[in-house]
C-alpha cells in the first residue's frame, strides 16, 4: 500500500484510526476516572468523525445519520453518564494505579502487532487500505478487553467495554461502510440500555458491597469447597 | 408474525396488570397464544418449504426450535406462577420485582424467537445480546450481592462475548460486499447460504473464530463458561429454566447457521473442516470438564447448570462432527435436553422451597417430604444422565454411534465423560432425595405438571419417536448436512 | 443289563458292609502288635457295633430331629458310594452309576451331614468337631480330585471299573504319573479316614479331636451307625487305593472261579495296605491342626504334579 | 395359543400391568398383595410357558415393535436361548410371585412405600424379559437399562440407612459403567456389521483384533453385572440391602440375564472363538469361584454370604463357558457343546438354589427380623418348613448329590476331563487346573454351609427375639417348596432337562447332544457310555431305599427317644454362648487364606475389665481397582475446579486467551 495513491480523506481516515489507536493506549494507561472518562469521549467523537469522512467520500448518505447517532451516544451521552454517575458515587477523586503500567503497555503493544498479524491473511491488493483499519480497530477492541482485564474497577471495566465498541464501530464503518441501517439502530438501542444498566449495578454493587472494586466480588467460586 | 410479537406485547402489557395474582395468570395466557401462533406456523410450514417475509425466514431448522421454545415458554410460565408468589410472599421480592418479573420474561421469550426466526444476521445479533440485557435483570432480582455479583459476572462475560461476535458479523459483512451486491442483503443468512463458496475464506475463517468465541460465550463453551453457573444458581428458578432450556440453544442455533456458511465457504480450502473441528474441540473440552465440575457441588443449581453446559458441550461436539446422523442425534438431544433441564429446574425450584435452602447438604429425605417432587427429581436425573427408556438415552445413543463412524477414539472419550458426569450427578443426588427427612420440614404447594407434562414427552421420544418430530429433525437435518435419514 | 451283573454288585456291596468291621479290627491288631501289646480281637469292632445296637440311644435336648435321622444319611450315602467301587469284578454296573465324581459327592454329603450334626448339639465340641473337619476336606477334596484325574484322563473315564478295566486290559505300563497320584491319593485318604497324623480315631482329648468331637452326643444304635460308616469309609478308600493302582487278580467277569480268586488278591492287598496303616500311625505323631494344611498341600501337590506328569510326558506330543 | 412369542409378550403384559396396578394402588395396599404380586407370577408362568415352548419346537420367531428409532425399530426375536433364560426368569419370577404376598403383608407395617416396591418390581421383569427378547443392539441397550435402572430403585428401597446409599449409587454407577462398555462393543460389532440389528452383526466377519476388543469390552460389562472378580465389588453391597425377594431376583436372574448378555455376544453375534478367550474366561471364572466363596465364608450377614456365594456360583458358569469357548476353537464340538450345556445347566441351578436360599433368608429375616448369624440359632425347630427348604438349597449349592448343583458341576467336571483331547500341552495342564479349583471351590462352599446351616437353624438361639421366632405365613412356604422340589428334581432328572436344552447348542453351535441322553433316561452320558455316566434317578432311589432300610432295620420304625442334657464334661451345663459362632467356625480357613483377604482384628480390654474382640473381613477388590480409580477422579475434578476462581477478570482473561489462541491457530 502506497501511502502517495491515496486519496486525501483515506489519508486522513488512517491518520485518524491512528489517533484513535492511541487514545485507547492513554485510556489504558490513565488512572483517574474523570480524565479516563473524558478520553473515551474524545474516543468516541474521532470515531463518529471517521465515519462522517467516511460517508463524505463515499455514496453512503446514511452514514452520516450513523455518524451523528455515534457523536450523540459515544461521545456525549454515554460518556456524560458516566460523568454523573461517577460524581453520585463520589468517585470523581478516585484513582486507580495499575501494578505493573510498563507491562500492560507492552502487552498491548503486542496485541497491536499481533492483530495486525491476525487479519495479515486477507491480502488483496484492493483490501490493502481496509485490511490495515481492520488490523487497527481489532487492536482497539483487543486492547479494550485486555483493558478490562487488568482494571479492577468497575467504571474502568465499562470503559473498556464501551471502546471495545468503538472499535468495532469503527471496524464497520471503515471495512464495510456501515451496517444496515436496522442493525445500526439496534446496536445503538442495545448499547444504550446496556449503558443503562451498568448505572443501575453500579449501584446495586455499591450497595452491597459498598466498593466498585470488581476483585471484591469473588463469592461465587468452587474453589471454598476443597477445605 | 404472532408468534414473535405477542411475547414483545406481554412483555409491554404485563406490568401494568395491577393485581400480581392476575400477572401470573395473564403470563400463562401470552405464552399460550405465542404457542398457538407457533403451532400454525408450523402447519403452514408443513406443506410449503420456507416462509420469509422481510427479515424473517422460517424453514425446517428454526420452525421446530421455535415451537420448542414456545413450550417450554408456556410449562415454565404455568410453573413459575405458583413459585413466583411463594417468593414474594416471602418477601425476597416485591412488586416491582414481580412487575420486572414478568415483563422480562415476556421479553427474553421475545428476543428468543426474534433470533429464531430472522434470516438477518445483525438482527440476531441484537436479539442475543437483547436476551442478556433481558435476563441480566431477573439474575439479580434478589438483590443478595451473591445475586448482583452473578449478574455483574454475566452481563459483563456476556456483553464481550456478544461484543467480540458483532466484530465477527462486521467481517463476514465486509466479506458478503465482495459477493452480493445489494448491500441489504449483505447479511441475510439466506442470501449468503447461496452465495458462500465465493465469500473469501481467509475472512470467513476469521470471522469464524469471533463468532464462535462470541455466541460460545452464550453457549456456555469451557472455558468461556463462566458466567454461566452463577447466572443459574442465583437469579429466580423458572429464568434458570429458561436459560438452561432456551437461551442456550438459540446460541448454539446461531453458531450451527454460522458453521453452515463457512463450511460453504471454506469447502474449497485445504482446510474445509476447520469450523467443524473448533466445535468438536470445544465440546469435548466443555464435556469432560464440565462433567468434572459436577463433583465438587455444594448449590444444586450450579451443579444443574454444569450439567447444562456438559449436554451442550455434547450437541456441539456433534454438530461439529457432521454428518447426517450425529446432526440428527444433536437436534434430538437438543429437544429431549431442553424439556429434561428445565423439568429438572422446575423440580429443583420446588425443592430448595422444601428444604428453604439450595445447599445440597442441606437438601434431605425430598421423597419422605414430598414424593412427587422427590421422585421428579429422581426421574428427571435419571433421564438427564441417559437412562433409557428417557429420550436423551437415544440421541446420545446416535451421537455415540455417529461418533463410532466418524472418530472410533473419540468415542472412548465419551464414554469416559458421560461415566464421570454421571457419577457426579448421583453422588450428590442420593444425599437429597433418599434418608429421613430433618425436622419439621414441610411440603410446598408445587405445580409438578410441567415437570411429568416434560418427562412424559422426553419418555415418548425415548420409547418411539413421533414421525412429526422425526421428520421435522429429518427436514432440519437435511438443511444443515444435505443427507437424509429417513 | 444283565441281571447277575445286578446281584453281583449287591453282593459287593454287602460284602463292604461285612468286612469293613474286620479292617478296622485287622488294623487295630496290628497297632497293638507294633505297640507290643495283645490287643482287641480281629472281630472287636463287630462286639461294639452289637453292643451299641443293643443299647438304648440318647439325644440332647438342644437337639433337633436332623441330628436323628444324621447317622442314617451318613451311613447311607457312605454305603451307597462303596458300591461304585469294584471290589471283586469290573462288571459292575452301579459303577456306572456312580463315576468317581459320584462317589466323592456322596462322600461329602455324608460329611455334610456328619458336621451338621455335630453342630445340632449345640456345644463347643460339636462346632469344634464340624470346623475342622469341613476345613481338613476342603483341603483334601481338590488333592483327591485331581489325583484321580489323573487315572480318568488317563483310562478317558471317570467310571472306576471302566479305568480297572482299561488297566487289567493295558499291559502294564511304569506311568510317572501314577507314582505321583498313589502319594497324592495315600495322603488324602489318611486325612479323610481321620487317621494320624491328621486325626487319631482313639482319643477324646478335645483338643485333638475331629471326628469323634462330632459324634461325642451319639449314642445306641446312632453311634453304631456313624462308626460302621467311618470303617466303611476306611475300607472305602482302601479299596481305592488298591485295585486301582494295584487291580492284579480283579474278576472281568461274574465267574464263580475269578470272583473267589479276585476275593483273595483283594483281601491279601488291604490286609497289607491295613499293616502299612498300622506302622504309618505308630511311627507318625499326631500334628497340630494348622499342620494339616501342609500335609494336604503336599497332597495337592504330588496329585497336580501327577497331572502335568500325564499330560506333557505322558500324552504330550 | 401354542406360539412362543405370543407367550411372550403376554409375560411382558402382565409384568407392566403388576407394575401399573401397584403404581395406581398407592391408597390400598391389599390391591397390591392381592392383585399385583400375583400377577407378577402369572408373568413368571406365562413366561415359563413361552420359554418351554422355545425350547420344545425349538423354532425361532421374530417380529418388530412400532417403537424405536424411525430406521432402526424394535426388533425382537425369540430362539432357544431366549427361550432357556425365559424359563429361568420365569420359574423363580412365579415362585417370588406367590412368595411375595406375605412377606409384602410384613412390610406393611412402617412407612415403607410398597407401590414403588411393586411398580419397580414389575419394570424390572419387563426389562429382564426385554433383554432377553431384544435382537437390535438399541432395543437390547434400553430394556438392559431399564432393568439396572429399576432393580436401582429397588436397592435404596430403605433408604434410611445410609449405607444402603451408598451401594446403591455403587450399584447404579457400576451398572452404568458396565452398560457403556456394553453399548461400545456393539459399537464395534456394529461398525463392521453396517448396522445395530443383530442380523447385520451376525453377518460381520471381524478381523481377529477387533474382534478381540469387542470381546473385551462384552466380558468387561456383562462381567460387571455378573459380578466376576475383580469387578464385583459393588455386588455384595447392593443385593442385601433390596427386600428379601428382590435380591432373589437380582441374584437368580438378573445375573443370568448378565450371562445371557455375554452368551448372546459371544457364541450368536461374534460367532468364532479363539483360544486365548477361553483361557481368559476360564482363568477369570476360577478366580471369581474362589474368591467368592473364600469371601463368602467370611461373612456373618446371612444375605451378604448369599450374595458372595453368588459371585462364586457366577464364577463356576463362566468356567463352563470359558471350557465351551477352548473346546470350540480347537474344534471339539461335542465337548464345546457338553461344557456350554454345563454352564447352562448351572446357570438355571442356580437361579433355583439362589433364589430358593434367599427366600429362605427373606422368610428368616421376616420372623426373627435378624440377618445376623452370629444371633441365630435354633431356628429348625421354630420354623420346620422354612428349616428343611433351605436345608435342601443349601445341599444343592454344596453341589451334593443327588441335587441339582451337583448335576452340572459333574458335568463341568465331565468337560476338564475331556483336556486331554486338546492340542496345546499348556491348555491341557491349564484345564484341570481350573477342575481343581473347582473342587477346590466345591468343597469350601459346602464347609460355608455347613457353617450357615449349622449356626442359623441348628443348635440353640443365640438371641431372645430369635428365640421367639414364629413360622412364617403359609404364601412364603409355597413359595420355598416350590424351589426346593426343583432343586430334587432337576437333580434327579438330568437326562429330560438336558433333552430339553438340547435345542440351545443346537441352533447356537449346530451341536445337539443325543449321546447324552441316548441310553434311556436313566443314565446320563455326556460324552459316551464308556467314558462317563451318571444315574441320577437310579443313586436318588438307591439312597431313599437305603434310608428307609436303614430306619426300618435299626431304628425300626420311628421310635422316641429320650432326651438328655447335653453331656458338660463335668462342668457347667453347656449354654448358647458356648456354641461355636461364625466366626469361629471360619477361623481355619481364615488363617490358612489370611493373604487373601484384608484382615483387621484386634482384641481390646475395655474399661471395664473385660477384653472385646473386633473382627472385620474387608474385601480387597476395595483397595486394587476401586478405590484409585475414586482417587484419579476426585483429583482430576479438584484440578478443574481451579477454571472457577470467582474473579471476573481471570473470566476476562480465559476469553481474551481463548481469542488469541485460536486467532493463532486459525491464522
Amino acid at each position: 500500500m502506497i501511502l502517495e495513491q491515496l486519496p486525501l480523506l483515506q489519508q486522513l481516515t488512517l491518520v485518524l484510526a491512528a489517533i484513535v489507536l492511541f487514545v485507547s493506549f492513554v485510556l489504558l494507561e490513565q488512572a483517574r476516572l474523570v480524565a479516563a472518562i473524558h478520553v473515551f469521549a474524545w474516543q468516541g467523537a474521532l470515531t463518529a468523525t471517521v465515519t462522517a469522512i467516511v460517508a463524505a467520500n463515499s455514496d453512503l448518505k446514511h452514514l452520516f445519520f450513523s455518524a451523528a447517532l455515534t457523536l450523540i451516544m459515544k461521545a456525549l451521552l454515554i460518556p456524560w453518564m458516566l460523568h454523573r454517575l461517577v460524581y453520585r458515587l463520589e468517585l470523581d477523586r478516585h484513582r486507580e494505579s495499575l501494578r505493573h503500567p510498563a507491562l500492560a503497555v507492552m502487552a498491548a503493544l503486542a496485541l497491536v502487532i499481533f492483530s495486525y498479524w491476525a487479519v495479515a491473511p486477507l491480502v488483496k491488493q484492493e483490501l490493502l487500505f481496509t485490511r490495515n483499519i481492520v488490523a487497527v480497530s481489532l487492536a482497539v477492541v483487543l486492547i479494550g478487553l485486555w483493558m478490562m482485564v487488568i482494571r479492577a474497577q468497575a467504571v474502568a471495566q465499562v470503559l473498556g467495554f464501551m471502546s471495545m465498541e468503538n472499535g468495532l464501530f469503527l471496524a464497520a464503518v471503515t471495512a464495510t461502510g456501515g451496517m444496515p441501517l436496522v442493525v445500526e439502530l439496534g446496536v445503538a438501542f442495545d448499547v444504550l440500555v446496556a449503558m443503562i444498566l451498568f448505572g443501575v449495578f453500579f449501584f446495586q454493587i455499591r450497595e452491597s458491597i459498598d466498593t466498585l472494586d470488581v476483585d471484591r466480588m469473588n463469592r461465587l467460586t468452587e474453589k471454598a469447597d476443597e477445605s | 408474525m404472532l408468534t414473535v410479537f405477542s411475547p414483545l406485547l406481554g412483555a409491554l402489557l404485563l406490568p401494568l396488570i395491577p393485581r400480581l395474582r392476575w400477572a401470573g395468570w395473564a403470563n400463562i395466557a401470552v405464552s399460550s397464544v405465542t404457542l398457538g401462533a407457533a403451532l400454525v406456523l408450523a402447519s403452514d410450514i408443513a406443506d410449503q418449504d420456507v416462509i420469509r417475509t422481510g427479515l424473517f425466514r422460517i424453514d425446517s431448522l428454526n420452525i421446530y426450535l421455535l415451537v420448542l421454545t414456545a413450550f417450554v415458554g408456556v410449562t415454565t410460565s404455568i410453573f413459575s406462577r405458583p413459585y413466583m408468589i411463594h417468593v414474594c410472599d416471602s418477601g425476597r421480592i416485591g412488586q416491582q420485582g414481580m412487575r420486572l418479573y414478568h415483563a422480562m420474561f415476556q421479553a427474553f421469550m421475545f428476543t428468543m424467537l426474534l433470533a429464531l426466526s430472522t434470516d438477518n444476521l445483525g438482527v440476531l445479533w441484537v436479539a442475543v445480546e437483547g436476551a442478556t440485557l433481558a435476563t441480566v435483570l431477573l439474575v439479580s432480582l434478589y438483590r443478595t450481592p451473591e445475586a448482583i455479583e452473578a449478574a455483574w459476572k454475566y452481563f459483563i462475560l456476556c456483553g464481550v462475548g456478544i461484543a467480540l461476535a458483532l466484530f465477527g458479523t462486521v467481517l463476514l459483512y465486509f466479506a458478503a460486499q465482495r459477493a452480493i451486491a445489494d448491500p441489504a442483503m449483505g447479511l441475510s443468512w439466506s442470501a449468503l447460504y447461496h452465495v458462500a463458496p465465493q465469500l473469501q475464506s481467509s475472512i470467513m475463517s476469521l470471522a469464524f473464530v469471533f463468532l464462535l468465541v462470541g455466541y460460545g460465550t452464550k453457549v456456555g463453551l469451557v472455558p468461556m463458561h463462566q458466567w454461566l453457573p452463577d447466572a443459574h444458581s442465583e437469579g429466580p428458578t423458572p429464568m434458570s429454566a429458561v436459560l438452561s432450556g432456551l437461551l442456550l440453544n438459540v446460541a448454539l442455533y446461531t453458531v450451527v447457521r454460522l458453521k453452515m456458511l463457512v463450511d460453504g465457504s471454506l469447502s474449497t480450502t485445504d482446510t474445509p473442516h476447520l469450523a467443524g473441528h473448533l466445535l468438536m474441540g470445544f465440546g469435548l473440552l466443555s464435556f469432560l470438564v464440565a462433567g468434572l465440575f459436577l463433583h465438587h457441588q455444594r448449590d444444586i443449581k450450579r451443579m444443574f447448570s454444569y450439567s447444562s453446559i456438559e449436554h451442550m458441550g455434547l450437541m456441539t461436539f456433534a454438530f461439529g462432527l457432521g454428518g447426517p446422523l450425529a446432526t440428527f442425534g444433536a437436534l434430538l438431544h437438543m429437544f429431549v435436553h431442553s424439556l429434561t433441564k428445565s423439568a429438572i429446574f422446575v423440580t429443583v425450584g420446588h425443592a430448595s422451597h422444601i428444604a428453604g435452602t439450595q445447599s445440597i447438604d442441606n437438601i434431605r429425605g425430598l421423597i419422605r417430604t414430598q414424593p412427587a417432587v422427590g421422585w421428579g427429581l429422581l426421574l428427571g436425573v435419571a433421564a438427564i444422565a441417559g437412562f433409557p427408556p428417557f429420550g436423551v438415552f437415544t440421541s446420545e445413543f446416535l451421537l455415540l454411534s455417529a461418533t463410532m463412524e466418524a472418530q472410533p477414539w473419540f468415542t472412548v472419550i465419551l464414554l469416559i465423560g458421560l461415566a464421570i458426569a454421571f457419577a457426579g450427578l448421583f453422588r450428590h443426588l442420593h444425599r437429597m432425595v433418599y434418608g429421613q427427612a430433618p425436622e419439621g420440614q414441610q411440603p410446598v404447594p408445587a405445580n409438578m405438571l410441567p415437570v411429568f407434562v416434560h418427562l412424559g414427552l422426553v419418555l415418548w421420544v425415548g420409547l418411539t419417536i413421533p414421525d412429526l418430530l422425526s421428520h421435522w429433525l429429518d427436514r432440519a437435518t437435511e438443511l444443515i448436512t444435505g443427507g437424509h435419514m429417513l | 443289563m444283565k441281571m447277575d451283573a445286578w446281584l453281583l454288585a449287591l453282593l459287593q456291596a454287602l460284602l463292604y458292609l461285612a468286612l469293613a468291621p474286620l479292617l478296622a479290627g485287622w488294623v487295630g491288631k496290628c497297632k497293638a502288635r507294633l505297640q507290643n501289646r495283645r490287643g482287641a480281637p480281629l472281630w472287636q469292632p463287630y462286639r461294639d457295633l452289637y453292643k451299641l445296637f443293643a443299647k438304648e440311644a440318647r439325644m440332647a435336648h438342644t437337639a433337633s430331629q436332623l441330628f436323628r435321622a444324621a447317622p442314617y444319611i451318613v451311613f447311607a450315602a457312605t454305603w451307597l458310594a462303596t458300591a461304585g467301587i469294584p471290589l471283586l469284578s469290573t462288571d459292575l454296573p452301579t459303577a456306572a452309576m456312580a463315576d468317581i465324581i459320584v462317589i466323592a459327592g456322596l462322600l461329602a454329603l455324608a460329611r455334610f451331614f456328619l458336621a451338621l450334626a455335630g453342630m445340632d448339639t449345640g456345644t463347643a465340641f460339636g462346632g469344634m468337631g464340624a470346623s475342622r473337619e469341613m476345613f481338613v476336606s476342603a483341603l483334601a477334596e481338590p488333592a483327591m480330585l485331581v489325583a484321580v484325574f489323573t487315572l480318568t484322563m488317563t483310562a478317558h473315564s471317570t467310571n472306576l471299573a471302566a479305568v480297572v478295566d482299561f488297566h487289567l486290559a493295558s499291559t502294564n505300563l511304569l506311568r510317572p504319573s501314577y507314582l505321583f497320584a498313589l502319594g497324592g491319593l495315600l495322603l488324602v485318604a489318611i486325612a479323610e479316614t481321620g487317621r494320624i497324623p491328621v486325626d487319631n480315631p482313639s482319643t477324646h482329648l478335645e483338643l485333638t479331636m475331629i471326628h469323634e468331637a462330632m459324634i461325642l452326643e451319639y449314642s445306641g444304635r446312632h453311634l453304631a451307625l456313624m462308626e460302621w460308616a467311618a470303617q466303611l469309609k476306611l475300607m472305602l478308600y482302601g479299596v481305592l487305593l488298591v485295585n486301582v493302582f494295584f487291580p492284579w487278580g480283579l474278576a472281568r467277569d461274574t465267574g464263580i472261579g475269578a470272583l473267589s480268586l479276585a476275593l483273595a488278591t483283594v483281601a491279601a492287598k488291604l490286609l497289607m495296605l491295613g499293616a502299612a496303616l498300622a506302622v504309618v500311625e505308630t511311627v507318625l505323631a499326631k500334628m497340630r491342626l494348622f499342620r494339616a494344611p501342609a500335609f494336604l498341600n503336599l497332597g495337592l501337590l504330588l496329585a497336580l504334579l501327577g497331572l502335568f506328569s500325564h499330560v506333557i510326558l505322558e500324552v504330550g506330543a | 395359543m401354542t406360539d412362543a412369542l405370543s407367550w411372550a409378550g403376554l409375560a411382558v403384559g402382565l409384568a407392566l400391568a403388576s407394575a401399573a396396578i401397584s403404581l395406581l394402588s398407592a391408597r390400598l395396599p391389599r390391591v397390591l398383595r392381592l392383585v399385583a404380586t400375583p400377577m407378577f407370577g402369572m408373568a413368571g408362568l406365562a413366561a415359563l410357558t413361552a420359554g418351554l415352548l422355545a425350547l420344545l419346537n425349538g423354532n425361532v420367531t421374530t417380529a418388530e415393535l412400532p417403537l424405536g428409532l424411525p430406521w432402526l425399530p424394535w426388533r425382537v426375536r425369540f430362539d432357544a436361548l431366549s427361550g432357556f433364560f425365559f424359563c429361568v426368569v420365569g420359574i423363580v419370577s412365579f415362585a417370588v410371585g406367590v412368595y411375595a404376598p406375605g412377606y409384602v403383608r410384613g412390610l406393611e407395617r412402617g412407612d415403607n412405600s410398597l407401590p414403588a416396591l411393586g411398580g419397580f418390581s414389575g419394570l424390572f421383569l419387563t426389562g429382564m424379559l426385554l433383554v432377553l427378547l431384544a435382537d437390535d443392539a438399541f432395543m437390547f441397550m434400553v430394556a438392559w437399562e431399564l432393568m439396572s435402572l429399576s432393580s436401582y430403585f429397588l436397592v435404596p428401597w430403605r433408604h434410611d440407612h445410609a449405607a444402603n446409599r451408598r451401594a446403591a449409587f455403587l450399584y447404579l454407577l457400576m451398572a452404568h459403567i458396565g452398560a457403556l462398555a456394553i453399548l461400545l462393543g456393539f459399537g464395534v460389532l456394529a461398525s463392521f456389521g453396517h448396522g445395530f440389528a443383530f442380523d447385520a452383526m451376525r453377518g460381520a466377519d471381524l478381523p481377529f483384533a477387533w474382534a478381540s476388543i469387542a470381546f473385551v469390552l462384552a466380558f468387561f460389562g456383562f462381567g460387571m453385572k455378573a459380578g466376576l472378580v475383580p469387578l464385583h465389588a459393588w455386588l455384595p453391597e447392593a443385593h442385601p440391602v433390596a427386600p428379601s425377594h428382590i435380591s432373589a431376583l437380582m441374584s437368580g436372574v438378573m445375573l443370568k440375564v448378565a450371562v445371557y448378555g455375554f452368551i448372546r455376544v459371544l457364541f450368536d453375534l461374534i460367532g468364532d472363538f479363539h483360544w486365548q478367550w477361553g483361557v481368559a474366561v476360564l482363568a477369570v471364572g476360577s478366580v471369581s469361584a474362589l474368591m467368592g466363596v473364600l469371601y463368602a465364608l467370611m461373612q456373618h450377614d446371612l444375605k451378604r454370604l448369599l450374595a458372595y456365594h453368588s459371585v462364586e456360583n457366577i464364577g463356576i458358569i463362566f468356567i463352563g463357558l470359558g471350557l465351551a469357548i477352548l473346546f470350540l476353537a480347537s474344534g471339539h464340538k461335542v465337548i464345546g457343546a457338553v461344557a456350554f450345556v454345563a454352564a447352562l445347566y448351572h446357570t438355571i441351578n442356580h437361579a433355583v438354589f439362589k433364589s430358593l436360599l434367599f427366600l429362605g433368608a427373606g422368610a428368616v429375616l421376616h420372623s426373627a427380623n435378624e440377618r445376623d448369624l452370629e444371633k441365630m440359632g435354633g431356628l429348625l425347630r421354630r420354623m420346620p418348613w422354612t428349616g428343611l427348604f433351605f436345608l435342601v438349597g443349601c445341599i444343592s449349592i454344596s453341589a451334593l448329590p443327588p441335587f441339582n448343583g451337583f448335576v452340572s458341576e459333574w458335568l463341568t467336571f465331565q468337560a476338564a476331563l475331556q483336556a486331554w483331547q486338546l492340542d496345546s500341552g499348556v491348555l491341557r495342564s491349564i484345564v484341570p487346573i481350573a477342575a481343581a479349583m473347582l473342587a477346590l471351590t466345591g468343597a469350601l462352599a459346602a464347609a460355608c454351609f455347613v457353617k450357615v446351616y449349622g449356626v442359623a437353624f441348628l443348635g440353640q438361639a443365640r438371641s431372645r427375639q430369635v428365640r421367639h421366632t414364629r413360622r412364617a405365613p403359609i404364601s412364603m412356604r409355597v413359595g420355598q417348596g416350590i424351589l426346593a422340589l426343583l432343586c430334587l428334581l432337576l437333580g434327579i432328572l438330568p437326562t429330560a432337562v438336558i433333552g430339553l436344552l438340547n435345542s440351545v447348542p443346537e441352533q447356537l453351535l449346530e451341536q445337539g447332544l443325543q449321546q447324552a441322553t441316548a441310553n434311556s433316561w436313566l443314565w446320563l452320558t455326556p460324552v459316551s457310555a464308556r467314558t462317563a455316566s451318571y444315574g441320577a434317578p437310579l443313586v436318588a432311589v438307591t439312597l431313599l431305599i437305603v434310608l428307609v432300610l436303614g430306619l426300618w432295620v435299626f431304628g425300626r420304625g420311628i421310635r422316641r427317644v429320650r432326651r438328655c442334657n447335653t453331656w458338660d464334661c463335668g462342668f457347667a451345663p453347656p449354654s448358647a454362648a458356648m456354641q461355636y459362632t461364625a466366626s469361629a467356625f471360619s477361623q481355619p480357613i481364615r488363617r490358612v487364606f489370611g493373604l487373601l483377604f484384608h484382615i483387621r482384628e484386634s482384641v481390646e480390654v475395655q474399661d471395664d475389665g473385660r477384653p472385646s474382640h473386633s473382627l472385620q473381613v474387608d474385601d480387597r477388590a476395595w483397595r486394587i481397582f476401586y478405590v484409585p480409580l475414586e482417587r484419579l477422579v476426585e483429583s482430576a475434578a479438584r484440578q478443574v475446579v481451579r477454571l472457577q476462581s470467582g474473579s471476573i477478570r481471570t473470566y476476562l482473561g480465559w476469553t481474551l486467551g481463548t481469542l488469541l489462541i485460536l486467532l493463532w491457530v486459525t491464522a
